[in-house]
């Protein structure tokens, strides 16, 4: 299936939660949170599409416009195409709903974008950060992110000390 | 019943073939052997090589050395490098390409590029490097590099550079300048912050 | 196993312990010997490259994906810089491609030699360890020889490598497969078709096809149940397609499908497609300038790329955001080796201490690419 | 014997029983805890020489004066033992006391007093029982209290698997190492080793040595059956799952350190010796030459005996450094499901052999 038959069917069947953005490039879609439970199961489960592997999450911090994204690539062993599905999430509240029991993987792939960004996975039965430390404060690559001053008694360096030099 | 003989037959005769490989390798162990033998075998060994001389080798990881009188202080390696471990600051000479005798300026580098600015200071902290080489590529002067190997001519390999101290491991390249040396170079603008 | 429920024990294995492959701590459940339960503790050697990578420019990031998979850098750096191609559209010389192709295959032998020798002592055998570290070092001496560092290269750049190929590097190549190709058989005769590694490999851990694609399982873990998936067939990268090589698929050669052995087994076969691709590619590799097609500035247009590359571990996936500045706005890794971990609690229920360092190894984790 | 004649000797002298016993006991007993001592410094050598050539390594080596090893490294075990001794000896805070420092004496004991039955020669030997065979796996097995006390006592959950372990394994391969030395048991038609090994003079067809593991199949079976079993009793791979490193880090000696761990590997290695001596007493003839006939004065048995015991080592090392590790279950399988069938059948074997040839 090529990128576009992919697209119609997912609109032919979730006509309201299919987002049409300019700013994407052809490769992806943009789907709408709250929906994105039903659309994933529909994904995976549909013969036509059968996208059985979640390849990868990425949560994106857009910048100035204050938004949250997770990316999700998916990919059929069955038929060999991809698509790539993006969730805007607000900033201030970010959440979506769970795939993880869709895709297993999407289990440790959705801790370490929560672990990152901070975006609440709904229905996560284990959502505990996975790199970080369980006690670290704020989500480290979102792009205003600073640093903690200090950790259990260790200082976090600011910048790197300046050695002695005249 | 036969399988179970099976079993015990394949398990002699893999375990035996095992057996038969590591004694070879144990009275072969004069032609095999490949440990070398540190303090006393240096890398190069002289026969057992794979094949090609030290001379030959097309660049070398090892430690970083600036030659400090090619150096035009133009930053570029310290925009290069990946985890900041150099350091670079730089005054700016009162007339461009003249020798300074007073602090040991020389003004023009062995290819002839007349010098704008006075290295004050440029140090390496090799125990943050990591040997990535990006820093070897822009210079210009060819002045900072990696020893040993192609560069052995310009200064020998030095692979085993280890010290009691961490501090000892940040290298100074540059002769440090006392407040009065300062004043004789007699700029205007204080310091050109790196 | 495990009909009569004891006690439960918790047993910390790690973030200390000879046969974690590095700093991880699993927490196992164990009743007695069996195992009921793994939560895996990950990020010990977590440093978020992707942190960095949001402060570097776009050169200064290969030498940090040198040190995520650390025993294939190679193959790190093809990723990254296959991706960065992608979003700058930059066509590499023939001669680069060439160059590319024999170091990620070089470093994927060099890699499932560890993984293999690595798996021999986590099962106990010593000895096929250091004969398999031993040619490996050879290989590292050929990269040393050509890029001058061992382990964490910096040799793929954005539209090139850093050197072209010492001048008699293909004899010594050729030298190094003919006497290489041997010793792949006194492995198997070591190890492989040993009885006792048989039997502990064998039949344990078993993962089936669709939990490994539900897991994103990849690469040889992947093709050992028996998935036919590897992405420098399936979605040809560099110049992959020119060249004539089977993707080995495990078929349960003493147990079931997808068991340990069948993980060892393509690990090992791939070996030989791997020197088989690198002999081919030394015969036609064609002359040229390697610095020619490197861009002045690497300054990518503005938008996202996701490229995976077939790493030793699996497919190894870049998803590289521009913002149009010289400096990525986002650079995440889809580390291979995580998602092989993922599905350690799943596989080994059930099984003894013993199975859970076998199933371990045999997934061929690196924890610096888990990690990150 | 030695002790016999000590005994007799200091009888002469004078009349004081308990402490001409005591005198005698310690007198020979002092050159038996040299001889522990020395064959582990030589065995670990070995052990690194042989295995670093299987690897193709060279092992240990220096090359001159100053820090290095001395010539070939044979100084390394000195500086091993030397490093041993002085390390600190760490005592876990909530391990038990008592029982953490009493295991190791408790395995060395077991060790000790097993050697203290080897016949070394026709007139070498400390004690000459006439239960000598039945001696030696009884004070084998008491090492596997010292075993289980160490994994408790130092309160690590790798200690205690490790013990577990080894409990199982340990009494588990005393059977078929049992049945098998009931062979030459029933050959010799006598438990003591002297005689057993005297049984074993002369030749076979004037080729063969008239060693029991020669005299027919079923005895040769028998043979390989005991030292496998005696392999697994020592604790070394492929049979090494108590202390296998890669599972359990070090198994029961994890908490162990110095002083205390040397001498697990004191006794590891004495029972090597222990376990090869009665192989070598009970099939391969003991102190009597491999040719018939020639260099069979005791000197040149002492060093037969010792040849063949050390021939045994070595093959012990082989199989440590070419094998991989068995998994506890398949351990348990290869004991119950094939050696004591085996050694079962033996013993029926060589009784009919008996019955029909002689």
């Amino acid at each position: 299936m090529t990128i576009e038959e992919i697209k119609i069917t997912l609109t032919n069947k979730f006509s309201g939660s299919i987002i049409e953005n300019e700013e994407l490039s052809d490769k992806q879609i943009e789907v709408e949170g709250s929906k994105w439970l039903e659309i994933a199961t529909f994904m995976r489960d549909d013969p036509n599409l059968s996208f059985d592997q979640l390849e990868c999450i990425t949560g994106v911090d857009t910048g100035e416009d204050a938004t949250l994204q997770s990316r999700y690539n998916l990919h059929s062993m069955e038929y060999r195409h991809k698509v790539e599905v993006v969730i805007n999430h607000d900033k201030k509240n970010p959440k979506v709903p769970s795939i993880e029991q869709v895709w297993r993987i999407g289990d440790w792939f959705e801790r370490e974008t929560y672990d990152m960004f901070g975006i609440s996975y709904e229905g996560h039965r284990d959502l505990r950060r996975i790199l970080c430390p369980d006690d670290w404060e704020g989500w480290p690559l979102r792009k205003d992110y600073e640093g903690q001053e200090s950790y259990h008694g260790i200082v976090v360096p600011k910048i790197k000390e300046e050695d002695e030099w005249e | 019943m036969s399988k179970y003989f099976t079993n015990i037959y394949e398990t002699v005769n893999t375990l035996w073939t095992g057996m038969r490989i590591t004694w070879r390798h144990m009275i072969h162990i004069k032609r095999d052997n490949v440990t070398l033998q540190y303090p006393e075998e240096r890398w190069p060994r002289p026969e057992r090589n794979i094949g090609f001389d030290h001379k030959d080798y097309n660049v070398i990881r090892s430690r970083l050395h600036v030659d400090i009188d090619d150096c035009i202080g133009c930053l570029k390696c310290e925009r290069a490098c990946p985890v900041d471990c150099i350091t670079i600051n730089t005054i700016k000479a009162p007339n461009r390409g003249e020798d300074i005798s007073d602090i040991g300026h020389t003004g023009e580098t062995s290819n002839g590029t007349k010098k704008a600015m006075v290295v004050s200071r440029f140090t390496i902290d090799m125990s943050e490097c990591c040997y990535c080489n990006l820093c070897v590529y822009p210079c210009p002067e060819e002045c900072i590099f990696m020893v040993g190997g192609p560069n052995s001519s310009k200064h020998p390999i030095d692979y085993e550079f280890s010290q009691f101290d961490r501090k000892d491991l940040i290298y100074q390249f540059a002769k440090k300048l006392t407040p009065d040396q300062k004043k004789t170079i007699d700029d205007p603008k204080p310091e050109v912050e790196a | 196993m495990g009909v009569v429920q004891g006690d439960q024990m918790v047993l910390n294995i790690g973030p200390q312990h000879p046969s974690t492959h590095g700093v991880l701590r699993l927490e196992v459940m164990t009743d007695g010997e069996i195992v009921s339960e793994i939560k895996p503790h990950l990020g010990y050697l977590h440093r978020c490259f992707e942190k960095h990578s949001e402060n570097v420019t776009y050169e200064q990031v290969i030498p940090f994906t040198d040190r995520c998979d650390y025993l294939a850098s190679m193959n790190s750096n093809f990723g990254y810089v296959v991706a960065m191609e992608e979003l700058m559209e930059i066509k590499v010389p023939d001669r680069v491609e060439y160059i590319r192709i024999i170091m990620g295959e070089l470093n994927r032998v060099a890699s499932h030699l560890l993984a293999l020798g690595v798996y021999g002592l986590d099962i106990g055998a010593f000895t096929p360890f250091l004969y398999m570290l031993r040619d490996r070092e050879r290989i590292l001496d050929m990269f040393e020889y050509t890029c001058g560092a061992r382990l964490l290269y910096n040799y793929m750049w954005v539209g090139g490598v850093s050197h072209d190929l010492p001048k008699d590097f293909e004899k010594i190549c050729f030298g190094f497969l003919d006497y290489f190709e041997p010793q792949i058989d006194e492995y198997n005769n070591l190890l492989t078709y040993n009885k006792i590694f048989v039997e502990r490999t064998a039949d344990v851990g078993v993962i089936p096809a669709d939990v490994a694609i539900s897991y994103g399982v990849s690469g040889p873990n992947l093709r050992g149940s028996g998935v036919n998936w590897d992405v420098r067939k399936d979605e040809s990268y560099s110049i992959y397609d020119r060249f004539e090589f089977d993707v080995p698929v495990g078929d349960g050669k003493f147990g079931t499908l997808g068991d340990c052995f069948d993980r060892y087994w393509v690990r090992m076969l791939e070996i030989k497609e791997s020197v088989k691709i690198i002999r081919q590619a030394l015969k036609d590799i064609p002359s040229g300038d390697v610095h020619q097609a490197l861009p002045k500035k690497i300054r990518p247009p503005k938008g996202s790329v996701y490229r995976r590359t077939e790493s030793p571990r699996g497919d190894l996936g870049y998803y590289i955001i521009s913002d149009g500045s010289p400096v990525p706005s986002r650079v995440k890794m889809r580390s291979p080796a995580f998602t092989a971990l993922s599905c350690l609690d799943e596989v080994s229920k059930g099984w003894m201490i013993s199975d859970v360092i076998a199933i371990l190894g045999s997934l061929d984790i690196v924890l610096g690419e888990i990690d990150r | 014997m030695t002790v016999d004649f000590l005994v007799d000797w200091f009888a002469t002298i004078g009349d004081f029983p308990i402490l001409a016993f005591i005198l005698a006991v310690i007198i020979s007993g002092i050159p038996l805890f040299l001889l522990m001592a020395l064959n582990a410094m030589v065995a670990v050598y070995a052990e690194r020489k042989v295995s670093a050539f299987m690897m193709d390594r060279i092992g240990p080596m220096g090359q001159g004066p100053g820090l290095h090893a001395g010539k070939w490294g044979l100084l390394q075990t000195v500086a091993d033992a030397i490093k041993l001794l002085v390390k600190e000896d760490t005592i876990p805070q909530k391990s038990d006391k008592l029982l953490f420092k009493m295991a190791p004496f408790i395995i060395f004991i077991g060790a000790f007093l097993g050697l203290a039955a080897v016949p070394f020669s026709s007139s070498l030997q400390v004690a000459d029982f006439n239960v000598g065979v039945f001696y030696i796996i009884a004070v084998g097995s008491i090492g596997v209290i010292g075993i289980i006390m160490a994994g408790w006592s130092s309160n690590n959950k790798w200690s205690l698997y490790g013990a577990m372990r080894s409990a199982a394994q340990i009494i588990s391969y005393e059977i078929p190492a049992g049945l098998s030395i009931i062979v030459p048991i029933m050959m010799a038609g006598t438990m003591n080793l002297q005689t057993m090994i005297q049984f074993q003079s002369g030749s076979i067809w004037g080729i063969l040595p008239n060693w029991i593991i020669f005299n027919n199949p079923f005895t040769f079976l028998a043979f390989f059956i005991f030292f496998i079993s005696a392999v697994a009793e020592t604790n070394r791979t492929p049979f090494d799952i108590p202390e296998a490193e890669s599972e359990l880090v070090a198994g029961w000696m994890t908490e162990y350190s110095g002083f205390r761990w040397a001498v697990f590997f004191l006794s590891e290695y004495s029972n090597m010796l222990v376990v090869s001596g009665l192989a070598v007493a009970g099939f391969l003839g003991g102190w009597q030459s491999p040719i018939p006939g020639m260099f069979d004065s005791p000197g040149w048995g002492l060093f037969w005996f010792m040849g063949k015991v050390i021939f045994l080592i070595f093959v012990m090392m082989w199989f440590r450094w070419t094998f991989p590790r068995l998994r506890v279950d398949q351990l348990m399988h290869v004991c119950w499901k094939v050696f004591i069938p085996i050694a079962m059948f033996n013993i029926f074997g060589v009784g009919i052999w008996k019955l029909i040839i002689g």
